[in-house]
């Protein structure tokens, strides 16, 4: 086995062991700690991402000395890397981008749990995305819960974010539970919980027709699990009070990361598990499009009477992840490939954006209403020329990421004649016109006049980390927007060595 | 199917229902605290001894401590009366 | 139809009737309901509210959660009655994995208990998962109670002040702490111990040590174990035994994957040093869970522990 | 309807439980009993999953004697996953009922619709 295969269970080991460290430390020490672990594992990462593109295959590597029915074994293909590499460089970028904050925002003596607990996420988002067996998701997806709750209610001082925590939490709980459930009747019907074996399994069940009912439940169970946990939208209604009410970086990494790890995972449990042909088959897809699509339109509908730029953003999120489902319902690989563009894309953005409203508050005496961010971006202009950049590339605009996903998502659309055609055509424009109804004056709002001089002498921030956060998240973004074919060309691959 | 086993079956069901049912915290923790009882008797009917030891050291002690101390703290039971174990 | 009396004593005891009628000044943890109503800090109901909007509100939410119930209940009663036979021997679960773990563990993994074998050797990756479950919670559970205070002495989040705990002087309860608390002590570190040859292992035995010290402290007042075990104690005993546990585990993992020999003795299945890395991972496991539990206690009850932290 | 339902009244009990449970978790407005109700919730999985490990006539898989046959054992995977299961519920517990002290001390009640309702007094 080549050294650079080792990477992704270093990577692993690496956060685990960092975030136990980080707990002993004094914040300055393990906020050098997390933020040295991540590039090293972007790093890492990035090798290993070179390393299967190469060869164009995955690998599986046992966690232990058993093969494949006995022991845990994580998988590594193209996709995964890929999103190996984006989840650490994301997080490294957003934590940068929102340092500042996280001093401000957090008890001073307990800022080196916030540490500890981001490691902890990265080692369960790694692991649901490199997981190659049920159970293993399963414990995994509980760190994650409880880790992306801690980070909303790190804001110590405020009594909104302790209870929209305890809203989040409870809505992940049930969601896990229907997924613990799930995987047990997977089990006790196929006796495996590794995903090759159990897959196999599956297709002789499926061919011979037994257990025809248990199994339609199981898929059932996983979509409405990873549907709450993912905030999809009749279940997104914790979503906007825990991603506005937490400090800034926690936002931006739940909005760009967390919900796009339960979303890998599911895509994976559909692939790699259930099998594409049956989930097609069993209309379960149907029924993710349609709720991504009414995700699309109510979600931007809602942000529209928004008036405080961390809701919006919120709200924001729950229609772009309502693109996401929209791109697997359609049941086609490039509709897949459109969901996949979309994780990245959202992943690159949405964390800016939610850096930049930090940045906005700070030069607006920490208010996030509308009448008193007004003006904010001429005080603060790198902030307001980042938010522009994120705002056009939500809309939707040419050489800006956002458009990437719109245009795969609409040749996947143009595929795929029949009821979902229209219905998605209908949904992405009127998504789209929505998304430049808010965009667009939020951003003439940021750049207008002020009539009061309320703000004149505040200063934006002086933060190195926060000026190179920003500027390598617009890069990231013009590089998605301009040259995403090598990133579509991986994320191909990726797919078709998925099953 | 022997009668015991349907027996404690039952007051699972039973317990699981009055929690629902009943308004108050404390009554709904002690039933809860029965719950885990019967259930580590189960795990010794389904010859599982490691999680009936531990269903009883976690479910039936930790679980009922930590409520219980969350009761007192919050004020709900008083002083000297919120014993454990 | 006549319900048998005592599930009808029962029925109305879970409807908030007593029981036994009881002397109106009484106090004890049965009459919270009265103690609740005469709770000052509670707030009045809103008055202005009407009632009758809001009975049929409620009624609708009441509705609505049975219906809840009853689809979830008979969507999954009518799986269950799909999947295979209770107890049978030839279900689908009854394949090679569950050959093998019985049959070939005592060789591969050394561990008289199979289950002990099977999470700590062949899905010791689920395993590492798991405390490290444990782990976050706790950290959350510091993050949520520990009351810090600033430089003048005023706590960063003021509702956490509490009460200085009064010093227990129950000679019943003492008593049978006094009995109880050293064998439930040497019995968890038996478990501990043993987990790889009996019933048990480093979770539940550590459950049991830490419960017999919220026993310990209960019974004779906190003071004495204040001096010893502080908080930054607990932080090093944690963070010694999870380095431990992620360290020998990565060297496991790395061996295994790389198809190298892990070089770790299994031993004599059935003697105390056997069972290669299974007794040190339960010693670690044990060491968390136990300091763990005391801590949960600690920061439910005070807010933090050892030395006013 | 499938055949097994009755001779599957392990399973059948732990769904009936599960169905509360959920119940509780997802409706109930007191804090409290949400938490109980994820208890019975995750303890009623953890039930169902046992049930299927479970073989009659079998004894538990710790090997005392030297007769490693399968015949003689019951399946040790549900119990181990149902161990590892326990530990991430009691986990998850006692965030939980930090979160319901920290709300109670604050705002002095333990229903759910009430604390959104002075939090939300409290921003404006």
């Amino acid at each position: 086995m080549a050294l650079v295969q080792n990477f992704p269970f270093a990577a692993i080991m690496l956060y685990l062991a960092g975030g136990v460290t980080c707990c002993v430390l004094k914040p300055k020490a393990s906020k050098w700690v997390c933020l040295v672990l991540n590039m090293l594992v972007t790093g890492l990462m990035f090798s290993v991402l070179l390393f299967t593109v190469h060869t164009g295959e995955s690998y599986v590597y046992w966690m232990g000395h058993f093969p494949a029915p006995w022991g845990n074994e994580i998988r590594i293909g193209p996709l995964e890397a890929l999103m190996g590499t984006a989840f650490p460089l994301v997080m490294t970028l957003t934590l940068l981008g929102g340092m500042e904050h996280i001093f401000e925002d957090v008890e001073p003596e307990k800022v080196n749990l916030y540490f500890t607990v981001v490691s902890l996420l990265m080692v369960s988002m790694l692991a649901l995305v490199f997981t190659n067996d049920l159970f293993t998701a399963y414990v995994f997806v509980e760190i994650n819960t409880i880790a992306s709750c801690a980070l909303v209610m790190l804001k110590y001082k405020s009594g909104r974010a302790l209870v929209a925590t305890t809203r989040y939490l409870i809505m992940s709980l049930l969601g896990s539970g229907l997924f613990l459930l799930g995987i047990i009747i997977l089990y006790s019907i196929t006796g495996h919980l590794l995903m090759q074996p159990m897959s196999a399994r599956i297709q002789e069940l499926f061919a011979s027709g037994e257990y025809a009912f248990p199994l339609t439940v199981t898929i059932g169970l996983f979509s409405v699990g990873m549907a709450l946990k993912s905030a999809l939208w009749p279940f997104s209604a914790w979503l906007p009070d825990a991603h506005s009410s937490a400090t800034a970086a926690s936002s931006g990494i739940l909005s760009g990361l967390v919900i796009k790890s339960y979303i890998v995972l599911l895509i994976k449990i559909f692939y790699r598990v259930l099998g594409s042909e049956e989930i097609l088959s069993s209309g379960v897809t149907d029924v993710l499009f349609l709720f991504g699509v009414g995700a699309m339109v109510f979600g931007s509908f809602y942000a529209l009477k928004e008036k405080d730029i961390k809701r919006l953003l919120a709200y924001s999120s729950v229609a772009q992840v309502g693109y996401i489902y929209a791109g697997i319902g359609l049941g086609t690989k490039a509709g897949m490939i459109a969901a996949c563009v979309q994780i990245l894309v959202h992943a690159a953005t949405k964390p800016m954006l939610f850096c930049t409203s930090a940045g906005f508050m700070s030069v607006s005496g920490g208010s996030r209403r509308f009448e008193d961010l007004r003006g904010a971006g001429r005080r603060d202009p790198l902030s307001g020329i980042a938010f522009t950049v994120g705002a056009l590339s939500m809309i939707g605009i040419p050489l800006f990421a956002g458009f990437v996903t719109k245009l795969w998502l609409t040749r996947a659309l143009l595929s795929r004649l029949g009821w979902k055609l229209w219905i998605g055509i209908a949904a992405l424009v009127l998504s789209t016109v929505l998304n430049a109804l808010y965009y667009i004056p939020t951003v003439s709002l940021l750049f207008g006049r002020r009539n009061d001089h309320r703000f004149d002498d505040t200063k934006p921030q002086k933060d190195y980390s926060y000026l190179i956060a920003i500027v390598c998240f617009i890069v990231l973004n013009f590089l998605l927007g301009t040259c995403s074919e090598p990133v579509t060309g991986i994320i191909e691959t990726g797919l078709s060595v998925l099953s | 199917m022997n009668l015991a086993v349907v027996f404690l079956l039952t007051f699972l069901i039973v317990c699981a229902a009055s929690v629902a049912l009943t308004k108050d915290p404390l009554k709904a923790i002690l039933i809860q605290m029965g719950f885990s009882t019967i259930m580590a008797a189960i795990w010794l009917i389904l010859e599982s001894p490691d999680l009936a030891i531990t269903e009883a050291a976690v479910g039936a002690g930790v679980t009922g401590i930590l409520f219980f101390v969350t009761l007192r703290r919050i004020g709900l039971i008083g002083g000297k009366a919120g014993k454990k174990k | 139809m006549k319900l048998p009396r005592f599930l009808a004593v029962f029925l109305n005891w879970v409807e908030g009737e007593e029981v036994f009628p009881v002397p109106e000044q009484a106090s004890g943890p049965f009459h919270s309901e009265r103690i609740k109503k005469a709770d000052p800090k509670k707030k009045p109901q809103t008055p202005g509210r009407k009632k009758d909007h809001s009975k049929l509100l409620s009624a609708l939410y009441s509705a609505l959660s049975v219906i809840v119930c009853l689809t979830v209940i008979l969507t999954l009663l009518t799986t269950v009655s799909w999947l295979p036979r209770f107890g049978g021997d030839h279900n689908p679960v009854e394949n090679e994995v569950y050959t093998r773990y019985v049959e070939r563990e005592l060789e591969e993994a050394g561990a008289v208990n199979t289950v002990a074998g099977m999470i700590l050797d062949y899905r010791a990756f689920d395993t590492l998962g798991e405390s490290n479950v444990l782990f976050i919670a706790v950290c959350s559970v510091i993050i949520l109670l520990r009351a810090d205070r600033k430089k003048d002495g005023s706590l960063n989040i003021p509702e956490l002040e509490s009460t200085p705990e009064e010093k227990p002087d129950d000679i019943i309860f003492r008593c049978a702490a006094m009995i109880l608390m050293p064998v439930g002590l040497v019995f968890g570190i038996y478990v501990v111990l043993n987990g790889h040859l009996s019933a048990g292992g480093g979770f539940s035995g550590g459950a049991i040590i830490g419960a017999s010290m919220i026993l310990y402290v209960r019974a004779f007042g906190s003071e004495k174990l204040d001096k010893v075990f502080t908080f930054s104690t607990y932080k090093w005993i944690t963070f010694a035994a999870l380095i431990t546990y992620t360290l020998l585990k990565t060297w496991s993992f790395y061996t295994g994957a790389n198809g190298l020999e892990s070089g770790i003795p299994l031993g004599k299945p059935g003697a105390i040093l056997s069972a290669g890395l299974i007794l040190p991972l339960n010693i670690c496991v044990g060491l968390v869970v136990a300091c763990t539990m005391y801590a949960f206690y600690s920061l439910f009850s005070k807010g933090g522990f050892g030395n006013g932290q | 309807m499938g055949s097994n339902l009755m001779t599957n009244y392990f399973e059948a009990t732990a769904v009936i439980c599960f169905g509360i449970g959920f119940t509780m978790l997802f409706l109930n407005k007191n804090l409290i009993k949400k938490v109980i109700g994820f208890n019975f919730m995750d303890s009623s999985i953890f039930l169902f999953l046992a049930s299927n490990g479970y073989i009659s006539g079998r004894i538990s898989p710790i090997i005392t004697n030297s007769s490693v046959s399968s015949e003689n054992y019951i399946n040790p995977i549900p119990a181990g996953l149902v161990l590892t299961g326990i530990v991430v519920s009691v986990s998850v517990t006692a965030f939980l009922l930090a979160l319901t002290t920290r709300l109670y001390l604050r705002y002095h009640t333990l229903e759910l619709d009430e604390m959104i309702r002075l939090s939300n007094a409290e921003e404006t």
